[in-house]
Formats: structure tokens, sequence, C-alpha cells
């Protein structure tokens, strides 16, 4: 792996790069580097298989983490390639050109993190919520408590309680 | 009477004065050409008009004081009356057509034609060898004057090859003349035929090159490459002039040589003809520029004549009349072609759809085609007829044989391009120009040819006793047709309806139930029409002209009526398929099956006439030699019509595009044609052996194997019409398998099947019409759930699938109980077997056909469609009426017939006592089992009316679809490909296997014509060579080989 | 919103007439459901009722992880046959829903769908936390919290999940309750339909159906 | 007393019997097949309760009149098909409307309700109600042939379509059952008979877990409670119309009973150890051995 890397940063700008097992790197590239850089590992390479295509908030940051994680199988390693982009009107390339289900990641992105994958096929579809008009739930300014306080018909008088307390309450009175 | 002399001196004179005329009195020399052509006309037509009053005799005319061969010697006899009427006609009305292009060429053009009209009379009236020859070449120089004056190059290229080959023959021609001479010491033809030339050493030579020369001018198989050359590259006027005019002088001479020449030689010329025929028919099938095409069809025409003549031995006294009502319709129809083609100016048939600017071209064009294939009413049906019968009657099956494909082949290119010019597009860029003067000739040949096939069919002895009043309606309606649908179809309704009420009880009993298939099914369906809008031009004549056959074949008292009215019915049905709008091929294999089928019987009747003196239909009693063969040409022959199996493929293409109210003519009614032939066939010929086996037992496999094929494949149909024209198949199957059966149960089940089958046919047929007519698709799986815009039609084929199927209480049902007490008399359990396993089939085209259609999700482009019309319905429920009260009394129906048949069958196997039918081996009761079901059905409706009268009505997407809803009623409708498993499980059964071997044999076909047109490679040299291998191969067999 | 095959259309009819569909009106039946009075004779009544407890026909529709709680019934070891228990592909012949876990409002649609197409008098037994108060997902953005909101509830089962036993109780009490006539689950969701149809507008937000999906 | 009279009530009295031993045999069998599994299984009268249950639903639904009438069509199919046979043989009582029509009217009779079902079924508008009825259909077809077949030999081998002769024929001990004199035409009826009875191996017309259970997919309430009346007069009939031709008949109501049941675990046997067949199968499957027996049965009796 550690040759490819090498072989890799000659040619690409990789901006950070963890070894995190043998057969796993991560490495992070800029956004508008990205796609050519995946393209690279998938037709030179031979990292043939989209693992999966995620997205992590950082708020603080006002960033989103993309996360395309990569597998060669002949190689039997996985690359995983982090893209920083903005949080604000976040948009970023589409690879569904590269593998056709990519189409189905980025539709789930752009519902549930707001993440515009322009020309992506289908990407302004529902995914798997239905109609839903509020702030895209998986970003962390996003309260799905006070949502679904609002909008789910709580029951009056439910409790909640901590589990760690509630059950050391429970299990050990006396301590 | 004027002096015949006066024919060749007028026109001789004209020549000459016409030659003075500068280029400024060409008009001049115009007109008065046509003056002298108009007075030959008149001379001859005068000596005809005078020797078939019978009032005068034959004249022999000198010229000059000389003795022939120095004077011309000519004679007048009832024969030359006719042809040089022929060919003055022609002249005239020819030089009519050309006039304008002769006018264009100078007056020597008049010359030319005035000298080819003057030689081609000698040539028919001399009786002296050398002026024969003398005036023969004055022809040919004439006409190769005629060819080359056109002055293109296509046109001067094939006058020299005309040329070439010419001087080849005639110097043959001469050269025989002067060994005759050498050896009879004459030059007269008569005097000729005084000495027995046989015994005359050393003639022969002389007599074969004579009769060669003859030949070669022809146009035998293969030499005759030129002769086509000049068809396709002279004017088509011409053309015309050569096919008809000098085609007819050629003949005559033939005949009047004919007899010097020895038997076996005769024979062999006979031989040569034939081979001229069919192989030139054959080459025809490839052509695609009309007048190659209609050269390859004179010249086949010319070798039949060819055949006829030199068979003339064994036909006998009956040779002049055959050879000439196929030489007048060969002479009127190819002029009137070879104009036509003159007038669109294409060299394509595919574009003579520009036919339809001119209707009256279209339907001249029509006459023309059917009378040079020689159907009715036309003369060379009836020579065709005459000669078949002759040769078969004479046991020459292999000449019977070959006549037959050669006018198969010919059939199918005529019929190919007629079907192309009724109903391909319309080509944009052509517009052809129509004169007058090009125009009127045209008309005036078609209207003469209709006439004189009445004048043909007057003359034959049988012929006097056709019925014409049926055709003359039917034509009648060709007259009104400016008038609207509504007062055409009352009138036509009410001619059947009088026509049956007048003779209804002049048929027997049988015929009397076929009567009213035809008659009365026909007026049902008629009352269709008045649902049309318009005129509906073209379709009354034809589909009267159907049912005036139909009538004409219950109506038949000798077999030369019976196969008019077959013909005739052909000829309707044809025009009424090709009506539709993607019918052209289907039209087209209907019209070669049933030529093909009529051909067989035509042949049967012909064998089985050996040895009778008198052709009523009564000889199929006593037919003794070739029994069997007779049956099988026969039933085969029938079968075209039943559609069964392997004879099938026409029928679903051509009833599917059939318009709404045709399918049920076409289906319910004309496919009975078949059944009442094998009834009538059945009937008198009884039960035939092939060796030991049976013929009806292989009958009744063609029957069940046919309901098996035809249920299958209505299976598998998506085209509601193809699903019903291939269960049609199916049914018919049943039919001929219950005739098969030679009992009375059989009969009884057949004829009582083929009642009931042509009542839902018709039935379902109109209401799938009306369901197209408002849909405008016949594609099953984009209609459905139409039963709540049309419950009407629903019904119409609720009930009707109902019946099809055979479910109990309904008529359908006693179909089915006859057939099984008929299979167990009878024990042929195995047939038995698939007819029920086809049986239960039908259930599947029949949900199939009431599902995809009525039931399922209404498609949003049927959400506003209306009932079918009014007048389609109305004969539905008529139908309806009489099936239910039927299966309410089934003995009104069965025990009449029942009676009818003891006459044949005596032993009765069936009881009645009231409804109540038995047979040794079962009963059944039709009323009690109606009332009981009705009695059920009512009380557990009431029962669920009670419980659940509150059920509330609710839409078509209100199902359960796994907690989703239906996304759009086409995604919703199941129906394509419905039997997919059964498709995956059997299939293979219905794979295109007869299809394909049709198709093959079509391929075949067109290949060997391939292989044969390639002889002709347009060099005259290869011509010349031709000629002289011909010659030389001729001489080998008549002098070697015997 | 991307349901074009609901949207308003112009087609052409065979005879190149324009036709206007309206899908929701053309093919779904808009009447709504209707109180079902009980029959008038009480002993009728009481008999109906006692062959509905013993007939329960339950639809085989499994919404939520409770639904692997159903399958044991079918087994020998517990045999929910024996009580006139089965499983019934089609919501047409169904007389019980059992709701079995969480819904997610997506699921909820379909639950609507199915319940409203069964056949009165239609019972629901509430398998689990979920659909009592939410249970574990009560703070999520897409699950429901009360199943009482949208559909009229007979029987709760509380757990999370309950065994297959406390199912079979459940189903003891539903008969108790239909024997005793007061399963009138589907007059009560008539009664109170524009209250029902309120909550469940809320919070299906697209919604493409007919009000009352026959 | 008017004979047709007493003709319509004895009838109606067999039609009583006839749908009460239905009922009951559709709660026994699946609780015999309980009780080997060491099951308690269903009550015996389920059944019952379930009709009356499906009669109490209080809404219903209709799509239209053949929906509505479809499962008029499909009893009246059963109930006709009953009437038309003798039930038990020697007795006046018992012989229904028989004198009314032969084999044939009862082996054709039956589609009546088949045909009529479908289209009602086909008029919800359901695609898998359309899918069951294609399945149905294709499977009817081919398991017909060799039925037919066999009704064929037998009735060559007696002579006749008289279904009271055939019975009458066969009187005399089990030796002189068709099963017995005619093996080959009673094994291809009773393969037939397997497909006739839409159990396993053949239910996936129904398909509960595919097409949920095809046909009647969108039928409730009431209109249900009438198929259900049909399921359990219906297979009663065919039974005995099998118990008729191969076993001698009954001549008195326990025999009918004891014989009805027992052809009926045949199909139960059969079921319970094989898997389903998809269509394209079972058509082949019919068309191949069961055919080749009922021709052979044909073969047999007409020429030996």
């Amino acid at each position: 792996m550690k040759e490819l890397i090498d072989r890799l940063k000659t040619s690409y700008t990789v901006e950070d790069y963890i070894q995190q097992r043998s057969d796993l790197a991560h490495i992070t590239v800029s956004k508008e580097t990205a796609v050519d850089f995946i393209s690279h590992l998938q037709r030179v390479e031979g990292y043939k298989h989209l693992v999966i295509l995620t997205a992590v908030d950082w708020i603080e940051d006002g960033k989103f983490q993309l996360t395309y994680l990569l597998n060669n199988p002949e190689m039997k390693n996985d690359i995983n390639v982090k893209v920083f982009i903005e949080r604000e009107n976040a948009t970023m390339e589409s690879i569904h050109h590269l593998w056709e289900q990519a189409r189905t990641y980025q539709r789930e992105l752009k519902e549930m993190f707001g993440i515009d994958f322009p020309g992506s096929p289908g990407v302004d579809k529902p995914f798997i919520l239905e109609g839903w008009h509020d702030l895209p739930p998986y970003r962390r300014d996003f309260d799905t408590k006070k949502y679904s306080e609002e909008t789910y018909f709580p029951r009056p008088g439910r409790e909640k309680n901590d589990p760690a307390t509630y059950m050391k309450q429970k299990l050990y009175p006396n301590e | 009477m004027v002096n015949p002399i006066y024919i060749v001196a007028v026109l001789l004179g004209v020549a000459f004065t016409s030659g003075f005329f500068s280029k400024k009195g060409k008009n001049i020399a115009g007109y008065l050409s046509m003056l002298a052509l108009g007075f030959v006309s008149f001379v001859s037509l005068q000596w005809l008009h005078g020797f078939l009053s019978e009032q005068q005799a034959a004249a022999q005319i000198f010229t000059t004081a000389f003795k022939p061969p120095f004077s011309i010697n000519l004679l007048m006899g009832k024969e030359e009356a006719v042809f040089t009427s022929l060919i003055n006609i022609m002249g005239l009305i020819g030089g009519l057509y050309l006039f304008r292009k002769l006018k264009e060429t100078g007056s020597n053009a008049f010359i030319a034609l005035l000298l080819l009209i003057m030689g081609l009379n000698v040539i028919v009236m001399t009786r002296d060898l050398f002026n024969l020859f003398v005036f023969m070449e004055i022809s040919s120089i004439a006409i190769a004057g005629l060819i080359i004056l056109s002055q293109n190059v296509k046109s001067i290229s094939s006058g020299f090859k005309y040329m070439l080959a010419g001087g080849l023959i005639s110097g043959m021609l001469l050269l025989g003349t002067v060994f005759l001479y050498y050896f009879t010491g004459t030059l007269n033809i008569d005097g000729m035929l005084q000495q027995n030339l046989n015994l005359v050493k050393g003639s022969s030579v002389a007599v074969f090159l004579v009769i060669t020369a003859i030949v070669l001018e022809l146009k035998p198989f293969p030499a005759n490459g030129w002769g086509v050359d000049v068809y396709e590259g002279a004017d088509a006027g011409i053309s015309a002039l050569i096919s008809s005019a000098y085609a007819t002088a050629s003949v005559y001479v033939f005949m009047k040589l004919i007899p010097v020449a020895s038997e076996q030689f005769q024979f062999l010329i006979a031989a040569i003809g034939i081979i001229t025929f069919v192989a030139s028919n054959l080459m025809g099938l490839r052509q695609s520029n009309p007048n190659r095409l209609l050269g390859y069809s004179s010249i086949s025409q010319i070798g039949l004549l060819m055949a006829i003549i030199g068979l003339s031995s064994v036909i006998g006294e009956s040779t002049n009349f055959i050879v000439i009502s196929i030489l007048v319709s060969h002479y009127f129809a190819k002029a009137g072609l070879f104009w036509i083609s003159g007038i669109i100016k294409t060299n394509s048939i595919r574009d003579w759809s520009v036919l339809r600017h001119s209707k009256i071209l279209l339907v001249s064009f029509g006459i023309f085609i059917f009378a040079l294939v020689g159907l009715p009413p036309f003369p060379s049906f009836f020579g065709k007829w005459e000669l078949i019968m002759n040769l078969s009657g004479s046991h020459n099956f292999i000449w019977v044989t070959a006549i037959l494909v050669g006018s198969f082949l010919e059939a199918a290119y005529m019929f190919r391009w007629l079907g192309y010019a009724i109903k391909l597009e319309l080509p944009s860029e052509i517009k052809p120009v129509i004169k007058l003067n090009k125009i009127i000739p045209v008309i005036l040949f078609a209207a003469s040819v209709i006439t004189a096939g009445y004048f043909t069919g007057m003359n034959h002895e049988y012929g006097k006793l056709i019925n014409y009043i049926p055709l003359a309606f039917a034509l009648a309606f060709v007259l009104i047709e400016f008038l609207p649908v509504f007062i055409k179809n009352t009138l036509a309704i009410a001619g059947l309806a009088l026509y049956f009420y007048l003779n209804y009880q002049s048929y027997t009993d049988i015929s009397r139930i076929f009567a009213a298939i035809f008659l009365l099914g026909g007026i049902l369906t008629l009352l269709a029409g008045y649902a049309y809008k318009g005129k509906r031009l073209g379709f009354f004549p034809f589909a009267l002209m159907m049912f005036a056959g139909l009538i004409g074949l219950i109506e038949a008292k000798s077999t030369l009526e019976f196969f008019y009215a077959w013909e005739l019915m052909t000829i309707g049905s044809y025009f009424l398929i090709i009506r539709g709008k993607k019918s052209i091929t289907h039209a087209l294999s209907y019209m070669l099956f049933s030529i093909g089928g009529a051909y067989l019987i035509m042949a049967g009747l012909g064998i089985a006439s050996i040895g009778k003196a008198d052709l009523t239909l009564s000889i199929l009693h006593q037919v003794t030699e070739y029994a069997p063969l007779v049956f099988i040409l026969l039933a085969v022959g029938f079968m075209t019509k039943t559609a069964s199996i392997g004879l099938h493929i026409w029928l679903p293409g051509a009833h599917a595009e059939a318009e709404a109210d045709v399918s049920p003519m076409v289906s319910a009614i004309l496919l009975k044609a078949g059944v009442f032939g094998l009834l009538i066939l059945l009937m008198a010929m009884g039960e035939q052996f092939i060796g030991k086996v049976s013929i009806p037992y292989l009958l009744s496999w063609v029957g069940a194997l046919t309901a098996l094929m035809g249920n299958m494949m209505a299976a598998f149909q998506e085209d509601a019409k193809k699903l019903l024209a291939y269960s049609s198949i199916g049914a018919l199957g049943y039919a001929v398998f219950g005739l098969s059966l030679m009992s009375h149960l059989g009969w009884l089940t057949a004829i009582s099947f083929s009642i009931t089958h042509f009542m839902l046919k018709a039935l379902l047929f109109l209401a799938i019409g009306g369901v197209v007519w408002r849909l405008k698709t016949k594609d099953m799986y984009k209609m459905g759930g139409l039963i709540k815009r049309m419950p009407f039609s629903f019904f119409s084929v609720l009930i009707g699938i109902i019946v099809l199927a055979g479910v109990p209480p309904l008529t359908g049902f006693s179909g089915k109980w006859l057939f099984y007490q008929a299979v167990m008399e009878k024990q042929w359990f195995l047939q038995g077997a698939v007819l029920f396993f086809s049986g239960i089939i039908a259930f599947l085209y029949c949900f199939r056909l009431i599902h995809a259609i009525f039931l399922g999700q209404l498609k949003d482009e049927h959400r506003n469609v209306k009932e079918a019309p009014f007048w389609i319905l109305v004969p539905q429920y008529i139908l309806l009426a009489v099936l239910l009260g039927f299966s309410f009394l089934p003995g009104s129906m069965l025990k009449p017939i029942g009676n009818m048949l003891l006459p044949f069958l005596p032993d009765g196997a069936i009881h009645w006592n009231g409804q109540l039918a038995t047979t040794v081996y079962g009963y059944w009761n039709g009323k009690t089992v109606m009332i009981i079901i009705v009695g059920i059905f009512s009380v557990v409706f009431g029962w669920l009316w009670f419980m659940n009268r509150k059920a509330r009505k609710i839409k078509q997407f209100n199902i359960v679809y796994a907690a989703e809803r239906p996304f759009r009623p086409e995604t919703t409708h199941f129906a394509y490909n419905f039997f997919a498993p059964y498709k995956k499980a059997i299939g293979f059964l219905v794979a295109p296997g007869i299809t394909n071997f049709w198709n093959r044999i079509d391929e075949g076909a067109h290949a060997v014509s391939d292989k044969f047109t390639k002889l002709y490679n347009g060099n005259g040299q290869t011509y010349l060579i031709h000629i002289v291998a011909f010659i030389v191969v001729i001489y080998l067999i008549s002098f070697g080989g015997f | 919103m991307g349901k074009e095959e609901l949207e308003k259309r112009i087609v052409l009819s065979p005879d190149g007439e324009p036709i206007e569909i309206d899908p929701i009106n053309d093919y779904f039946c808009q009447d709504l459901p209707e109180v079902e009075k009980k029959s008038s004779i009480a002993i009728l009544e009481k008999f109906q009722n006692w062959a509905r407890s013993r007939s329960l026909w339950v639809l085989g529709f499994g919404t939520g992880c409770g639904a692997i709680e159903m399958r044991p019934l079918m087994t020998p070891k517990f045999d929910a046959y024996r009580y006139g228990i089965q499983w019934r592909p089609t919501p047409r012949q169904s007389d019980v829903f059992v709701i079995s876990g969480y819904l997610s409002v997506k699921t909820l649609k379909r639950v609507i769908r199915s319940y409203e197409q069964m056949q009165g008098p239609k019972y629901v037994i509430a398998l689990g936390s979920c659909t009592i108060n939410g249970g574990m997902y009560w703070d999520s953005y897409n699950t429901i919290n009360r199943l009482d909101h949208y559909i009229p509830v007979d029987v709760y089962i509380a757990g999370c999940m309950p065994r297959p036993e406390a199912l079979l109780a459940g189903f003891e009490q539903l008969k108790k309750i239909i024997r005793e006539g007061r399963g009138e689950g589907a007059n009560l969701y008539a009664e109170n339909f524009e209250w029902y149809k309120a909550n469940q507008k809320k919070i299906i937000k697209d919604w493409d159906m007919p009000d009352y999906n026959w | 007393m008017d004979p047709i009279l007493v003709k319509i009530l004895y009838a109606l009295l067999t039609l009583f019997i006839v749908l009460n031993y239905g009922l009951l045999i559709q709660g026994i069998v699946p609780k015999i097949g309980a009780r080997v599994g060491r099951r308690h299984g269903i009550p015996f009268y389920q059944a019952y309760l379930d009709i009356i249950k499906n009669y109490s639903k209080r809404t219903r639904v209709t799509h239209g009149i053949m929906f509505y009438i479809g499962p008029v069509f499909r009893l009246t199919g059963g109930i006709g098909l009953l009437m038309f046979m003798p039930v038990i043989f020697g007795s006046n009582m018992f012989q229904n409307f028989s004198f009314t029509g032969d084999l044939l009217l009862v082996l054709y009779f039956q589609f009546f309700g088949v045909l009529g079902m479908a289209l009602g079924a086909a008029e919800s508008g359901h695609p898998h109600s359309a899918i069951g009825v294609s399945r149905g259909l294709s499977q009817t077809t081919a398991f017909e042939f060799p039925l037919t077949l066999g009704v064929l030999s037998l009735a060559v081998q007696y002579q006749t379509l008289n279904i009271s002769d055939i019975v009458a024929a066969q009187q005399g001990g089990f030796m002189h059952w068709s099963i017995m004199t005619n093996p080959l035409a009673a094994a291809a009826m009773l393969i037939a008979f397997l497909g006739a009875m839409g159990r396993a191996p053949f239910d996936v017309v129904l398909a509960p877990q595919e097409i949920p259970i095809g046909p009647p997919t969108e039928y409730q309430s009431g209109l249900l409670g009438v198929l259900q009346l049909n399921r359990a007069i219906f297979p009663i009939a065919k039974l005995i119309l099998f118990m008729n031709l191969l076993f001698g008949g009954a001549t008195s109501w326990p025999e009918l009973f004891l014989k009805t049941f027992l052809i009926y675990m045949w199909s139960v046997f059969v079921g319970v150890v094989f898997p389903r067949f998809r269509v394209d199968h079972s058509v082949r499957w019919f068309l191949g051995v069961p055919l080749l027996i009922g021709i052979l049965a044909i073969i047999v009796t007409k020429f030996f």
C-alpha cells in the first residue's frame, strides 16, 4: 500500500494520509481533484468496488466530510477517500458515471444532508422519506426530538430515564 | 358481303397514298389510316356476322388469273373471320391509342401500321405457303419498323434483336417451304394436307423446318429472350399490337399448319408449348418491370395455346372453342394491360398504385387480370375448364398438372400485381397523364372482354345453364355506386331476402340449411353495414358477388355451374378481404390458396368426368376410375376454404384485417362453403380407400389436428380478430371431423355445429368488430375494462364464448354432446381426445378474449368511448335470441336436421322424446338442464342479493395492491402474453412450421425463376445461339430420339 | 413531487378528441366511510359476535420488528389455529390487523391504506411499546408515537418486544372484547373520521390517495 | 305431492347433507394434519364459523356486475354438478336430476363455475386475479386431457356414458370396481384428480404468498361466503363423480362418506409429500406420463 500512496502522491495533491491498518488507508483530497482521483483509483489502480458513499456533518467546522470507501478486490485492501466540502450550499460532483449505483447514495445524501450532486440522475426524487419538507434530518442542526414532539403526539406521562443511572438504580439500589 | 380482297387493297392503297403526304400532311395520313382500319374492321366483322348467323359460306379468293404462288390465295371462313376481326379491331383501336405517337413519328409510322395489319390479315387468310412466308416477312419488317420508330436506345436495340431473330426464322421457313414444294409439288396448305406427308420420304425434314420456324415465331422457351426484350423495349402501344394482333395471327398460322405435322411431332410441339407456359410464368414471378412481366405473360399464354393446338388430336372437336376463348381473353387483356402500362409509364409494378387516381383504369386493370388468369365470367374461364375437362377426361394427367401449375404461377404474379395496385402507398411523384385517346381503347376492351365472356358462356354446353341473375344483380351495384350506403344496403338486403323467399322451397333439405346460412347470414351481416357512412365504394358489388357465388354452389346442377360459383365466390371474397387495412399479403395468400384449391377441384371434377357424357354433379356418384384420387383432389380443394391444417395460413391475416362486418361474412359464412363442398362430396362418393386406409379416417385426423392447432394458436394471439380467426380454423376442424365420421351422428354434429358456429362466430366477430370500430386498435392488451362502456357488446361476447366453449346450458353443449356420442359410436377415441383437448384450450382463448377486452382496467383514452354502433349491435342481438332459443329447445334444430339426414344415413342413432335426446350411450335434455341451471342460479343470486344488497360500488383502482396503489391502468391490466406459462410449456407445438414450409416453397420458386431469368442477358448473339440450340435440340429429339 | 401519474392529464381518445383524466377522482371511489349499525336483533348480533371472535383472520402484514413474533404462532408450539386464528394474504378478507412494532411515516401510509381496505367490523392489535408511545424511537424524526391517533386500536400489548405468549393473550383479550360487542373500531373510525384524517394528513405530507381507500 | 316437487325436496336434502359433509371435511382434514404434527389444530367446525363470520361482515364492496355474479356462477356450478349426478346408487331419493343428462353434461358443467368465477375475478381489475386465472386455466386444460382419456376408456369399457349404468356395472364386490377392472384408466384419472382438487403440488393457482390467493383476491364478506359454500360443495361433487366412476359408487350415505373421504385423503397425502409445481411444470407433467397412461388405457380397452 505504501508504494501505491507514494505513486499517487506524485500525481495528486494528497492533503492528508492515515494508514489505519495494513489494508485500510484514509486519504484526504481536495474537492476539486476528488473525482479525478477516484476515477484514477478505479480505472488504473483496480479499486473497482464502491463500498459506500456517505457523509459526516462537521457542523463546528462548517464542513461536510464525504467518505468514498473503495475496495480493491485483487489486492484485498480499501482506501477511504475523504473530501471536505463547504456546509453552506453543499454541492459535489457526481460520480454516477464511475459507478451506476452511486446515484442511490447521492440521492440519499441529498435527502438526508442536503448535499446536492448536480447531474446525478433522479437525485431530487424522495429516497426514503416521502414528502419531507423540513431541514434534512441528518444535519446536526436539525432537532429531531423537538420535531418529534411537535409532530407525533407524544403520549403524556411518558417518563424517560438515563439508562445508565436508571439501571444502576434498579440493579444496585444500595450502591 | 365486301370481298375480303378489299382488306388488302384498301390497306395497301392507303399505305401507298400516305407515302405522298409530306410532313405537313401527316394529320391527313393519320386520319386516312384510321378510316382504312375502320373499313377493314367493318369488312371482317361483317363476315363474322355472316358466319355467326349461319347465312354465309366460306369463300375462296384468287387475286389474278395466275395460280398461286404468283397470286394471292385467300380463304375467308368462320375462323378467318374471327381472327381477322380481332386483328383489324386491334389495328384500329391500337392505332387510335398510338395516334399521337405515330403522328409525332411521321406518316411512315402509319404506313408501317397499315402494312402490319395488312400482312397479318393475309397471314390469317392465305392458304398458300409461299404467300404466308412473304406476308410474314412484310409484317416482321413492319413491326421492326414500328419498334425502331420509337427511337430510344432500348427500342432500337430490341428492334435489332427482333430483326436478327426474324431473319434466322424466316430463313428456316423459306427453306422448309422450298423443301415442301419439292416433296409435294404444291404450296397450297390444303393440297399438302390431302397428301399424306408422313409417307412421303424426306418430307419430315421439310415439315420440321416449317413448323419449327412457326414455333420459333411464337417465342418458345428458352429461345425467346429476344421476344421478351422486344416487349420490354418497345412502346407499350406497340407491344400491345405485337402481343394481341401479331400473336393472334401467329397462332392461327400455327393452327393452319399443325395438321401437316405428324402426331408425334405435334406432341413434341405441345411439350414445348407447355414448357414455355410453365417456365415463362415461373420467370414472371421475378419481374418487377410491368412491360417485361407482361411480355413473359404473353409468351406463356402463347405457349399454352401452342400446347393446346399441339394436343388437338387428344382434345378433339372442342379445340377451336378452347383456343378461341383463351386467345380472346389474352387478346383483350394483354392489349389492355399494355395500354394501361403505357399510360402509367413506370418501371416498377410497385408504382401501379397510381392507378387509383383513375377509378375506371383500376377497374379495367382488375378486369384484365381476372380475364388473364381465367376466372369467371371471362372467356378463358370456359376455355380452361373445357381444356382441363377434356385433358383429364382422356387421362392426360401430366398435361393437366403442368397447365395448372403454370396457371397457378401466372395467377401468383398477376394477383401480386393487382394487390400492389389496390393497396400499396400512392407514390407521390408519379401522376399519370390520362388522355382520352388512350383511355377509350382500354375501356372498350374491358367492356368487350366481359361481353365476350358472356357469349363464350352462351356458346358452351353447360355455360348456358349458369344462372347469371345473381351476378348481374351484384354487378348492377357498380352502376349505382354513387348512391349512399343506406340505399345500397337496403337494396342488397332486399335482394338477398327476395331471392331466398322465392327460391328456398326449391332447394333440397340440406341445401336449404346452407342457403339459410349463406343468405340469411348475409342479410344479418349486411345489417351491420348500416353503421357505415358515405358511399363505401367497391363493397356491395363484391359482397353480393360472393353471395351470388355461394348461392350458385347450392343451385349448381352441373360441375361447371358448381365450379363457376366457386370461383365467383372466391373473387367476391378476395375483394372483400383486400379492403382491410394491411391486407395486401393476406389477400394474395388467400387468392393463391383459393386458386390452388380451385384448380384441384377442377382437376378432380375433370377426372371424375372420365367416361361420362353428361357432366351433371351426379357424376360424383358414379366415379369408377381413380375414385380415391378424385376424392382427395376435391377434398383438399374444399379444405383450402375450410382452412384445414396445412392450408390455413391465409386465414388469420385475411380475417383479422377485414372490416367489422366483412370478418363475419368471410369467417362465419364463407368458410361454410368448404363444409358444404365436403358434405356433398361425402354424400356423393362415400368412403374411399387408399390401399386399406380409409380417407375419411385420414380426414378425421386432419380435422382433429386442425382443431388442436387452431385453438392453440388462438390462445397465443394478441390481436383480437386474429384470435377469432384462429378459433375459426379450430372450429372448422370440428366440422371436418364430424363429416369424416360418415355416420348419422357425425353429420348431425357437423351440420348443427356449422349452424352454431356460423351464429356464434358472426356474433363474436361483429361484437369485436364493434369494439375495434370504436377503439381503432385490435390489440387486446391495449383495451380493457370496456364492460363499463360497452355493456351490450360485453353481453354478446359473454354469451358467444359460453356457446363457443360448449358449456351447458347454452347450445354449444349440444354440439359437444352429439360429438361424443358420435365418437363413441365410431370408436375413434384418440382423435376424439385430441378434439376434447382442443375444446378445453378453447377456454383459454375465450377467457382471454373477454378478459383482456372487457374486464380488467379501463384505459385512460377509452374513458369516454361509446357503445358499438347500433347497427352492429342489431344483428348481434338477433343472433343472440336465436342462440338462446336453440339452447332452450335444442331439439328444434337437431330433430329436423336428423330427419334430413335419414335418407343418406338411415341408422339414425338418436331418439327424441320431447327435448330429451337419447342414444345407446347416453341421454341429455336441453330444456330441463336449462330450467335446473336457471333455477339454481336464481336462488343463489337471490341469496347473495339478500345477504349483500348494500355492496358499495368502487372504482377500478380500489384494489388491494400490496398496500400500494396501482400506477396506471396500462401497467395494471394483465393481458399481454396472457398464457405465458402455457406457452413456455407447450408453445413449441405452435412454432410456425407450416408458414415456414409455404415460405420456403415460395422462396424456392423465386430462386428457380431467378436462375431461368439469367439465361436472358440482353445480348442479341446469345439469343441467336439459343434459337440455334433450340432448333438443334428439337431436331435431335424428333429425328434422333424417337 | 414526482407523482405525475396522479396529476391531471390530457389524453386523446381513439377518435382524436382530448379527454381530461383526473386520476384521483376517476380511478378511486370518493365515498367516505359510514357508521354501520349493529344488527337490530340482539341475539343475532350476539351470535355473529361469537362467530367473529372464533374466526379471526389476521392480515399478513408485518410493520416492524414485531413481525417476527407473529411467526411462532403458526408453529406447533403455539398453534394459534386452534383459537380460530388464521393468516390471510389480502386485507379484503382479513379481520384483524396486527401492527407489529414501530411505524415509520412511510409505513403508516400503507397501514392506513390496508386498514381502510379491510371490511368492517375490523380490529387492530397494537403490538409493542413503539405503537403505544413510540418506545425506543420516541424522539425519532420519522416514527410515530401513538398509533391510536391514526387508527382505532382495540388491544395494546406492551413490551419491547412482547413474547408470542403475550400476543396470544392479546388475541384472547380481543375475543373477549368482540364477544362483549365492544369491537367497534371501524365505526369509531367512521365517526371520528375527520379527526383521524387530520392527524394522518398532518404527518403524511405527500398525501397521494383518496381520503378513504375502499 | 307433485313428483317434481318431491324431486326438488330430495335434491335439497342431498345438497344439505353434502354441504355439511363438505364443511366438516374442511375442518377434519386439517385437524388430522395437525394431529399428525402433534398440534391441536383448528376446531372441526371452523369452516362453519368462517362462513358465518364472512356473512356477518357489515361492509362489502363490489367492482361491477360481473364481479358480483361471478360467485353466483361459481356456486351454481358447484350445486349443478352435484344435481346432475346420481349420488346414492339404487336409491330413488338421491338420484337428483341425473335424468337430465349423462356423464358429458357433468364433465362440461364443471366449467360453468370456473368460467363465471374467472370472469368475476377478472372484473376486479386486479392483476393477481388475472394471473391466477391464467394459471388456473392453463393447469385445467392440462389435467383435463388425461382425465378425458380415462373417462373415454371407461366409456369404452362399459359402452355407455350413463353414470348410473357405469355404477351398476361395478356392483358386486370391489373386484368389479373400475379401478380393478381398468387400472390404467383409473391411474390416469386419479392423477388428473390431483390437479382437479387444486391441492399441493398443483396449488400455484392460489399461491397465497405470491399472488395473494389468486383469483378471489378481491372477494370479501358475503361474496367470499358464497365462494366458501362452493368450496364445501364442489370438491365433494367431484369426489362423488370419481367414486361413481372408479370405486363402484355408494349404496348408502355412510359408504359414500367413507369412500369420498378416502379418495380425498389421496390428494391430501400427495399434497403433504410433494412441493409445489410451477404452472409450466405441471402442464408439461400432465401432458407427459399421465397422458401416455391415458392413451394406453384407451388402446388397451379398445383393442384387448
